[in-house]
């Protein structure tokens, strides 16, 4: 039997089935909710390697809906569940301040849901629907502690959500209106063959602006980012992680990529397109990292330095090398461990001290061991220290950037990087390092679920240097990266997929190549 | 939450249950003819919010407990979902209309089209049971600005 | 003449969405996108002089293929309206909230974040 | 037939402007559901009954729900002043978005004249021409919403299950349990 829709039926399942579970006894939930995403991470790891089309509801391509399984898709999956389950563990204990348990585990899965959809399906409809599932959730679990700001970041969040959502809509009318299908695979066939300065092709690029528009305002793009330094410090330290680490690269990252590469393909039919993607990552680096410079808040300068670091990732792939796409996914992936982390550990010392402002720490390190420690690990990683994750997909991005002959976006990477990493030794130095104060002479250690999520997500950051060595690079990053640069192959891929007797559809294997 | 006076009571019992048919007629028919779960779960869902506005929270919240709503809520969509799933069983995808390719139904005919009326039955299950929580939790909230959470009453009785 | 219509209906919306300084009113100019785009959708699957695309006995097989209007964007602003509805619903929950917290629906006077 | 779709929208534009400009909150949710009513007449006049009914059913809990949150509650008015500078802004954005847009528009394809008649691979082809036969539905709508296109449905109810759970999240009486982290 096909993996394929039980990654979406298991978290959707679960997730109405939770809100039944009742409220007197939270640890039934904390079970359910692991077990879900435990297994999540099992079926994801199983699809790992796989290219296949899943016609949902047995009808072909062009007139259903297909999931896409590529190179791409099971790379986003993975990490989806793993900063998932990393996220429910640190969850089972860290929500005991806050009523409602089995609703915030509900919404937490239709979240992942909602990401799983939006990364497999095959359709743009599809994709609309499935993003709006994970920004509604999203909406609901910022402002899930009902204080002042969080309810304030929320409705922030929510209205500039939802304006985003009708320009992606109004996006997928306009593309039926002029090529009469939303299957993205035919609909990149349609606008591989239109000619520059055709009506059709004037609103294919008006289309694109609009998704840059509506699905950068989801990823936190420079001109649209004034809602997430808000949204992703409100939330609970979870979901802080999950927005941060997962979200904003599922709909945002993701779906734009998606749609740039593998339907309209600028690379080949408008690489201005590819520019502004890159002006716009370098804005976001820029200006990300000098608003996080200034913050005294743990939660907020980390929210600062994700849009900064989207900004690195989205300058990679808009070089549209193939190397600047690997660094770019690469760096996707590592900020996606780096980040959860740091929120995970920023959480766990609001947990035991009640603070988040910086000036108020001071060596919590000799207090607790584990969340230093880990937290110095996403600290070195995303400040791109040598043996750690970050620095070889920075690396691997300024490379792309000199390749290419952009010599100033990769000075800008370069000065990016050197701000981040004195805004890193500042947290360090503030909040583990130095004299304890003697207000936390009592602080202790966070308990063993958080303390255990947090070490994997700090192996995780370890170990994925390694990505980088030629075996699992083959497996992992290379067919990821080859969906991307290779966009026009999409939909041949999707389109002559062979039907066989269980619906399993699997095509040529994209990373072969 | 007192209700209104005598004559629009009564009316609205009488109208409610009107309502509440063309709700049900508009589901169960949503293969047919214009209409649906979803027109037909807001239908239902109006008919009880009628209730609400008319005769007071507490009588219809007596008719349809909001326990059982939130539990509706769940098991509505948890239906469609195993709707879904059984064609992946029965039908050997996800979503295959299993029933229609099995056993075709008569052609215009009420029990006809496989899964799509059962879906639309799911669909209007869930619906209904959703608007009307969102109906008896918005009109019966007492909020007083500013002020902290012992004020705030909304009441989810379990 | 129809499609700038509701283009101009929708940036309607945009312009109210941003602004405006009450919390209800900045719901209602997002509805008021979401109900054209929905316009617009129907508007693209319509024939002139075509008929609702559901079959009954007057006009079957090859007389109903070439004069029923489009279902397939009516499918999908199905789902939309359904989406709004939900995203409305949701807005109202936050906004009740913060008027119980602030005791205003004016978001010059809620302002305790600095983003 | 145009024409009455012309003065619809003109009055549904009007609409949504006195439903953004006026200071008076009920007359801005009774606005808001004049421009709803008209787009379901519009919704009938384009041959669409089944968006017609939802939308009609939709729009009066939108404002039944509208008007139990705000104006029931003895909140009528707008208060505040205008932001000038904020306006003037957004007006050159808007005005800019226009011009895009018609640009974009210039060329569409002329209204009346779907995608089947232009684009022979259309799936909106073989819903027409195979809907009944292949789902048994009549109504072909129900059966792109059902059948070829029910993982959407199944997403648009999840979408409304979210919204409702996490409604009723937010409006919990309790949100913080009081209980300290154990020393």
């Amino acid at each position: 039997m096909n993996l394929m829709p039980w990654l979406i039926a298991v978290p959707l399942g679960m997730g109405f089935i939770l809100p039944l579970m009742p409220k007197r006894s939270p640890r039934i939930s904390d079970l359910l909710a692991n077990l879900a995403t435990l297994l999540l991470v099992i079926l994801s790891v199983s699809l790992l390697g796989k290219t296949a089309v899943y016609r949902v509801g047995g009808w072909e391509a062009r007139v259903g809906i297909v999931l896409v399984l590529d190179g791409l898709s099971g790379f986003m999956v993975i990490i989806v569940a793993a900063i998932s389950f990393a996220a429910t563990l640190f969850s089972a204990r860290y929500m005991d301040r806050y009523t409602a348990r089995p609703k915030y585990y509900g919404l937490f899965l239709l979240m992942v849901a909602g990401m799983n959809g939006a990364i497999l399906t095959g359709d743009m409809f599809n994709l609309y629907v499935f993003l709006e599932i994970a920004a509604v959730a999203s909406y609901a679990l910022v402002a899930f502690g009902c204080e002042h700001e969080e309810l304030e970041a929320s409705f922030k969040y929510a209205i500039l959500g939802s304006v985003a959502s009708c320009f992606v809509l109004l996006g997928v009318a306009l593309l039926y209106a002029t090529f009469g299908t939303v299957n993205m695979a035919h609909l990149s066939e349609k606008i591989a063959v239109v000619a520059p300065g055709t009506p059709a092709y004037r609103v294919s690029m008006f289309t694109v602006m609009l998704f840059i528009a509506g699905l950068g305002m989801k990823a936190a793009l420079v001109p649209f980012h004034a809602w997430l330094p808000d949204a992703h410090p409100s939330a609970p330290a979870p979901i802080s992680a999950m927005l941060s680490g997962v979200l904003i690269k599922a709909i945002g990252v993701y779906a734009l990529v998606r749609v740039m590469f593998n339907v309209v393909n600028v690379a080949e039919v408008a690489p201005g397109m590819l520019y502004a993607l890159m002006v716009l990552g370098t804005l976001s680096m820029v200006v990300g990292v000098f608003l996080a410079v200034g913050q005294w808040d743990f939660k907020r300068l980390l929210a600062y330095h994700s849009i900064s670091q989207i900004g690195y990732v989205m300058l990679g792939i808009g070089l549209g090398t193939p190397l600047g796409i690997l660094g770019g996914l690469f760096h996707l992936a590592n900020h996606a461990a780096f980040k959860s982390l740091l929120f995970l550990t920023a959480g766990a010392t609001e947990y035991r001290t009640g603070t988040r402002r910086l000036e108020k720490m001071g060596g919590l390190g000799q207090k607790m061991p584990v969340t230093a420690g880990s937290s110095l690990v996403a600290s070195m990683s995303i400040a791109g220290v040598p043996p750690f994750n970050g620095f070889f997909s920075k690396l691997i991005i300024i490379l792309a950037c000199v390749e290419a002959g952009r010599y100033g976006f990769a000075a800008w990477a370069v000065i990016v990087s050197i701000m981040t990493l004195a805004s890193f030794m500042k947290v360090q130095k503030y909040a583990f390092f130095g004299r304890l104060k003697e207000q936390w002479v009592r602080v202790r250690e966070v308990p063993f679920v958080m303390q255990v999520s947090m070490v994997l997500l700090a192996i995780l950051c370890l170990g994925m240097s390694a990505l980088l060595l030629p075996g699992p690079k083959k497996a992992f990053l290379d067919p990821a990266a080859n969906v991307l640069s290779e966009g026009k192959d999409y939909s041949s891929t999707v389109l002559t997929a062979q039907t066989t007797g269980d619906q399993i559809v699997v095509s040529r294997d994209m990373g072969e190549k | 939450m007192k209700g209104m006076s005598i004559i629009v009571r009564t009316v609205c019992h009488w109208v409610s249950a009107f309502i509440f048919l063309y709700g049900l007629c508009i589901v169960v028919y949503g293969h047919l003819t214009p209409g649906g779960g979803f027109a037909g779960g807001v239908i239902l869902a109006c008919a009880f919010g009628l209730m609400v506005l008319a005769l007071g929270k507490e009588s219809a919240v007596r008719a349809f407990p909001v326990g059982s709503a939130s539990k509706l809520d769940s098991i509505g969509a948890l239906l469609f979902l195993i709707i879904a799933i059984l064609g992946l069983f029965a039908g050997g995808g996800f979503f295959v209309n299993f029933l229609q390719k099995q056993h075709p139904g008569e052609e215009m005919a009420l029990f006809n089209a496989g899964i799509i009326p059962l879906c639309n039955i799911a669909i209007a299950i869930k619906v209904c049971a959703s608007l009307f929580l969102a109906v008896v939790v918005f009109s019966v909230l007492r909020v007083v600005g500013g002020g902290s959470d012992d004020e705030f009453a909304s009441e989810e009785e379990e | 003449m129809v499609y700038p219509l509701c283009v101009l209906l929708f940036l309607v919306g945009l312009y109210g969405a941003m602004t405006q300084k009450n919390l209800i009113k900045i719901i209602i100019s997002v509805t008021i996108m979401e109900y054209a785009v929905n316009l617009l959708l129907i508007l693209i699957g319509y024939r002139a002089g075509g008929i609702a695309p559901i079959i009954d006995r007057t006009y079957e097989g090859a007389t109903f293929t070439p004069v029923s209007v489009d279902p397939f964007p009516q499918a999908m602003v199905l789902t939309a309206i359904v989406i709004s509805l939900g995203v409305l619903a949701l807005l109202i929950a936050i906004s009740l909230r913060l008027y119980h917290r602030y005791g205003t629906y004016d978001i010059t006077e809620i302002r305790r974040l600095r983003g | 037939m145009s024409t009455l779709l012309v003065l619809l929208f003109v009055f549904m534009i009007i609409a949504a402007i006195v439903a953004i400009h006026t200071n008076d909150l009920l007359s801005a949710v009774i606005s808001l559901g004049a421009v709803g009513f008209g787009s379901s007449v519009a919704f009938l006049l384009l041959r669409a009954p089944d968006v017609a009914i939802t939308q009609i059913v939709v729009e009066v809990l939108c404002l039944v729900l509208l008007i139990r949150a705000t104006v029931w509650r003895g909140i009528r008015t707008v208060s505040g002043s205008r932001d000038t500078f904020g306006m003037a802004v957004s007006g050159v954005l808007v005005v800019i978005l226009l011009i895009f847009t018609i640009i974009a528009f210039e060329q569409f394809p002329t209204f009346g004249d779907p995608v089947m008649n232009r684009i022979a691979d259309a799936p909106a082809n073989d819903y027409i021409r195979n809907g009944l036969s292949e789902t048994g539905a009549a109504n072909l709508v129900g059966a792109v919403l059902l059948d070829f296109r029910a993982y959407d449905t199944l997403g648009e109810a999840t979408v409304l299950f979210t919204a409702i759970i996490g409604a009723l999240a937010l409006l919990r009486r309790k949100s913080r349990s009081g209980e300290q982290p154990k020393e």
